[in-house]
């Protein structure tokens, strides 16, 4: 798989998550992904997939443990750091988190204006990566005016745009149809083979088993199982295809395993 | 830099122009506040005016001995001007006091009254500040040209005026008081208002990685832009009411001098920069209390 | 029937209760505007006193002929009396004339006049209104035994207080409307406020098949309790503000003849009844515009 | 199939529905479910799936044809007649659909006493209700505070509360893991078999063919394909362990095939 370097790209390590007395997220999850790896968090409803996901954009705090990123502790981040944080994650939440009040194209624009883009490349960028997921078609609709599949799209569009190192999706083809699914599963996929890390937490067994990727199951807030990726390397077809296309691209591809 | 700058104003413009109704409910309140600050500034200045005009208006009569010779008596006036508190003095001569009160009293006989003039030589003296009168008054009598006893003090009814413009600064104050928490309130709930109208808002903006600086900018510049639109509605108002009050009362009556002139360019300027501030304070305050927002995460 | 009306309340409770902010809000806005119209009405409740007080005070000296007998002068009262618009008469023989007259000039030589007194008899005559005064001197002016020229009108201050007095009125309707604006704007941006916070709730409870008495029911309770509440506040505000004020203004000025008590339960009573209504209004016109939840859909 | 009588219990006649002059969700759809029918709606996102089920609660008034629910015509039906329409249906939304400002126990209560039922009732009724959709033990939690699949749940559980005649189900299954929404899915079949008409917008194919019901293909707002139940009665072991199941039961059971 993407090779790592030394230290692991992503750490739990004993995480807790308290929401109150009686309910926790997770009660003690260590786990760490290498840089580049492409990680599927299964599990029951309430397992706590979406907890350890919104512990690394800091949404949530851990109650105790340690997550890091990158070597740097997110425990001690200051208040002040976590948009910086935040920029060097996509982050697809489960309930796509778009803003109400802006159009389509613009919840795009905001986000790469608010990680210090100009406004030409908003204007470049923007359309090509909605016509990626398909949904360029409705960029001046409000999200209200989108059906649920298409909002789910503009916020995966909304993660991709800055082109983050980490990507975290929350059930992101809960709402779309086998095609789509895949579709995006492969976008995911692809931006994984040009060395982004990628965590996607998914109920769609059947898709993820096709990819034949790291699976790490969550049940009540402990880690279950975790299977390696190189176990059920069966359906190597997708990777094969895409590893071509890429050849094709004259982009810059980061460590390829 | 430039570019920046742009993308923050037109977040501003942009969701001025959408949240049309928290739009409306700003500048309305901005407005009010500033309608009735600027309501109260207007008419303290006023009554101020009034009470300098009026308090200048309350004099003594201060009786010479009818011993002093009349040329001794006119020179009293330097000893009088020199008295602390004392605005201007006036020589009555026992001649003229006579005819004034002829003049007052049109229905006395005057059979002997010319030949032989009761009315001693006096003074009408007038004080710079209503406050001071009586130490003036105390000082006055204790010149060895006055009668004993010989201060007269207003009548009934300007003691009663002296009255109400010396509680005219406690009512400022006290109505000034009101007005400002009231003012202050309709300031909090705009605050509120706009806390939980954008809670949902920020918390995806701040997911995306915005700074808070990046957040919260537009919403100064929203508001600064409310403010002074309010300053602006709540000067027209003020002008506007000015009118009518002008119209229906000022008109009526002479006596207290007219209403003082609007002055509309200075009222524009300041409710605008007043409004702007206002505007401010609200989103500054609004922005720096993260509890509605930070309550649902962590 | 009893079940559902316990839902009915305890659904508007719950959410008053939960919806802190708004209840603030909601709570404040109305005891904002209550406290405004209820000081407005108290106010002018107060002045129109002072004004009549005032009217009666303003007084003119009517001036007998010398020529007429003490005995037949006093007996002028009858017919001074039966002049339309005189409220009260009172005699002022020659001789208390003059005691007045020196004790008001006591520094005038006395020599002489207690002898021959110089001053007329006179009356002072009240009128029952301001506004009749002219017509009563023009009346009593023709009467055989009154000096020609013979009628005193009231000194420059009086005329002054009169106008004042004169003008409250115009006073009153030109402030009070502005309040009605005021609390009006304040009335619209509660309910504003209301729609937009529970647009989306009402979407959903309209899904589930409640119907609109349903959803609404609980918003009216709700709006009332706000009301009354606010009314109730505003009635302590207004309770304290006549305290501070009467302590303040008041307390110095006795010639306003003291501050008009405050009428606590019938205070508290009216601006609670005043607050529920108010609320109910609220709410209802909130309830009665369909456009901000019914255009998402259809 | 839960036999019918004489008209068909719910019926489209041409709909066309026009979100703008550009947008449209349904481009003249004709279809009839009889009574006591299970019919899943699928097609890819944006197909109109939502559009059709908005149609029958009248949140989306159709620009033509007719829509008509027993010989009803919903277009000539007046503001007041919606809210007993709505009591009739019981409506799984999308995005759920839940009151943020109520606990999960008085999201169901709410919308039983909205139909009429007493506090009796609901003390009764919610907690068996919210065991049957396995969410008791968050009954005191407001939406906010629980994870998509709990959100969900709550939803299909306040859509069965009040045991109505038509049940209809938008992507009940999105935010559900395979076990929990075979679960879901079953426990639709269970209501349908004892007589109510439910009908199911789904992506998850493998799920909607396990179940053997007629399937209707929505695509750009038209029908393109409506595969009858009869044809593929292949897995019907999931009807019979609940024919069985249900014959144990002492409740009365409508009309089943
Ligand atoms: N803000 C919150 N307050 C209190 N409890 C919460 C909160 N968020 C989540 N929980 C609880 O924590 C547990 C784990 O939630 P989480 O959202 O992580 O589950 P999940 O694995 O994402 O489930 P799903 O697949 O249904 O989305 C659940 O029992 C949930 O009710
Ligand atoms: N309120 C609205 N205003 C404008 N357009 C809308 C609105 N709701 C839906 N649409 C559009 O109508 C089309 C059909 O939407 P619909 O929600 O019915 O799709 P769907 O089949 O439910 O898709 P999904 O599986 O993604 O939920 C979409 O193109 C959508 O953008
Ligand atoms: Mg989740
Ligand atoms: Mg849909």
């Amino acid at each position: 798989m993407a090779a790592s370097t030394a230290a692991p790209y992503v750490e739990f390590e004993d995480v807790v998550v308290a929401y109150s007395d009686l309910v926790s997220g997770l009660r003690g999850v260590s786990l760490t992904v290498e840089k580049g790896e492409l990680v599927f968090l299964c599990g029951p409803t309430g397992s706590g997939k979406s907890t350890l996901l919104k512990c690394l954009t800091r949404e949530v705090l851990h109650t105790s443990g340690s997550v890091r990123i990158a070597g740097r502790d997110l425990g001690g981040l200051h208040r002040r750091e976590v948009p910086l944080l935040r920029r060097q994650i996509g982050v697809v939440p489960q309930d796509f988190g778009l803003l109400p009040s802006k159009r389509v194209w613009e919840n795009l624009g905001y986000a790469m204006r608010a990680c210090g883009r100009t406004k030409k490349e908003v204007r470049h960028w923007v359309p090509e990566i909605l016509e990626r997921v398909n949904v360029l078609h409705r960029a001046d609709a409000f999200p209200s005016e989108l059906s649920g599949g298409e909002q789910q799209r503009v916020a995966i569009g909304r993660a991709l745009i800055n082109n983050p190192p980490l990507l975290l999706a929350d059930e992101p083809t809960g709402n779309l149809d086998p095609d789509h699914s895949v579709e995006i599963m492969e976008l995911l996929l692809q931006l994984n083979l040009r060395g982004t890390t990628v965590m996607v937490a998914s109920h769609d067994m059947p898709i993820v088993e096709r990819f034949g990727k790291r699976i790490v199951h969550l049940d009540h807030g402990q880690i279950v199982a975790d299977t390696g990726a190189d176990l059920c390397e069966t359906n190597g077809s997708v990777r094969a295809e895409l590893a071509a296309e890429l050849a094709k691209e004259p982009q810059p591809e980061p460590d390829l395993a | 830099m430039l570019d920046r700058l742009e993308f923050l104003l037109s977040e501003a413009f942009v969701s001025l122009r959408r949240n049309t109704w928290m739009t409306f409910a700003a500048i309305t309140t901005a407005a009010m506040a500033l309608f009735l600050l600027g309501g109260l500034a207007f008419t303290l200045a006023g009554l101020n005016r009034l009470v300098g005009g009026m308090g200048d208006r309350v004099e003594m009569k201060v009786f010479i001995k009818d011993s002093v010779p009349a040329e001794r008596a006119r020179e009293l006036k330097e000893k009088l001007l020199k008295v602390d508190g004392v605005s201007t003095v006036r020589f009555v001569p026992k001649e003229d006091g006579l005819k004034q009160f002829l003049k007052d009293n049109p229905n006395v006989d005057v059979t002997g009254l010319e030949l032989d003039n009761p009315l001693p030589n006096s003074y009408v003296v007038r004080v710079k500040e209503d406050k001071a009168f009586n130490e003036v008054a105390w000082a006055i009598q204790a010149l060895p040209e006055v009668e004993p006893d010989g201060i007269k003090f207003p009548a009934e009814e300007k003691e009663f005026l002296s009255g109400l413009m010396r509680a005219v600064p406690w009512f400022g104050i006290t109505t000034g008081g009101i007005m400002l928490i009231t003012s202050g309130i309709l300031i909090y709930n705009t605050i509120r208002m706009a806390i939980v109208a954008r809670r949902r808002e920020i918390r995806i903006m701040n997911l995306v990685g915005a700074t808070r600086a990046m957040v919260w900018t537009p919403l100064l510049i929203e508001g600064v832009v409310q403010g002074a639109v309010g300053g602006l509605l709540a000067a027209l108002v003020l002008w506007g009411a000015h009118r009518i009050i002008d119209r229906a009362v000022f008109s009526k009556l002479d006596a207290l001098g007219g209403f003082a002139p609007f002055p509309v360019q200075s009222a524009l300027v300041w409710l605008l920069v007043a409004g702007a501030v206002y505007g401010l304070v609200c989103s500054l305050v609004a922005v720096r209390d993260p509890s509605p927002w930070r309550k649902r995460s962590a």
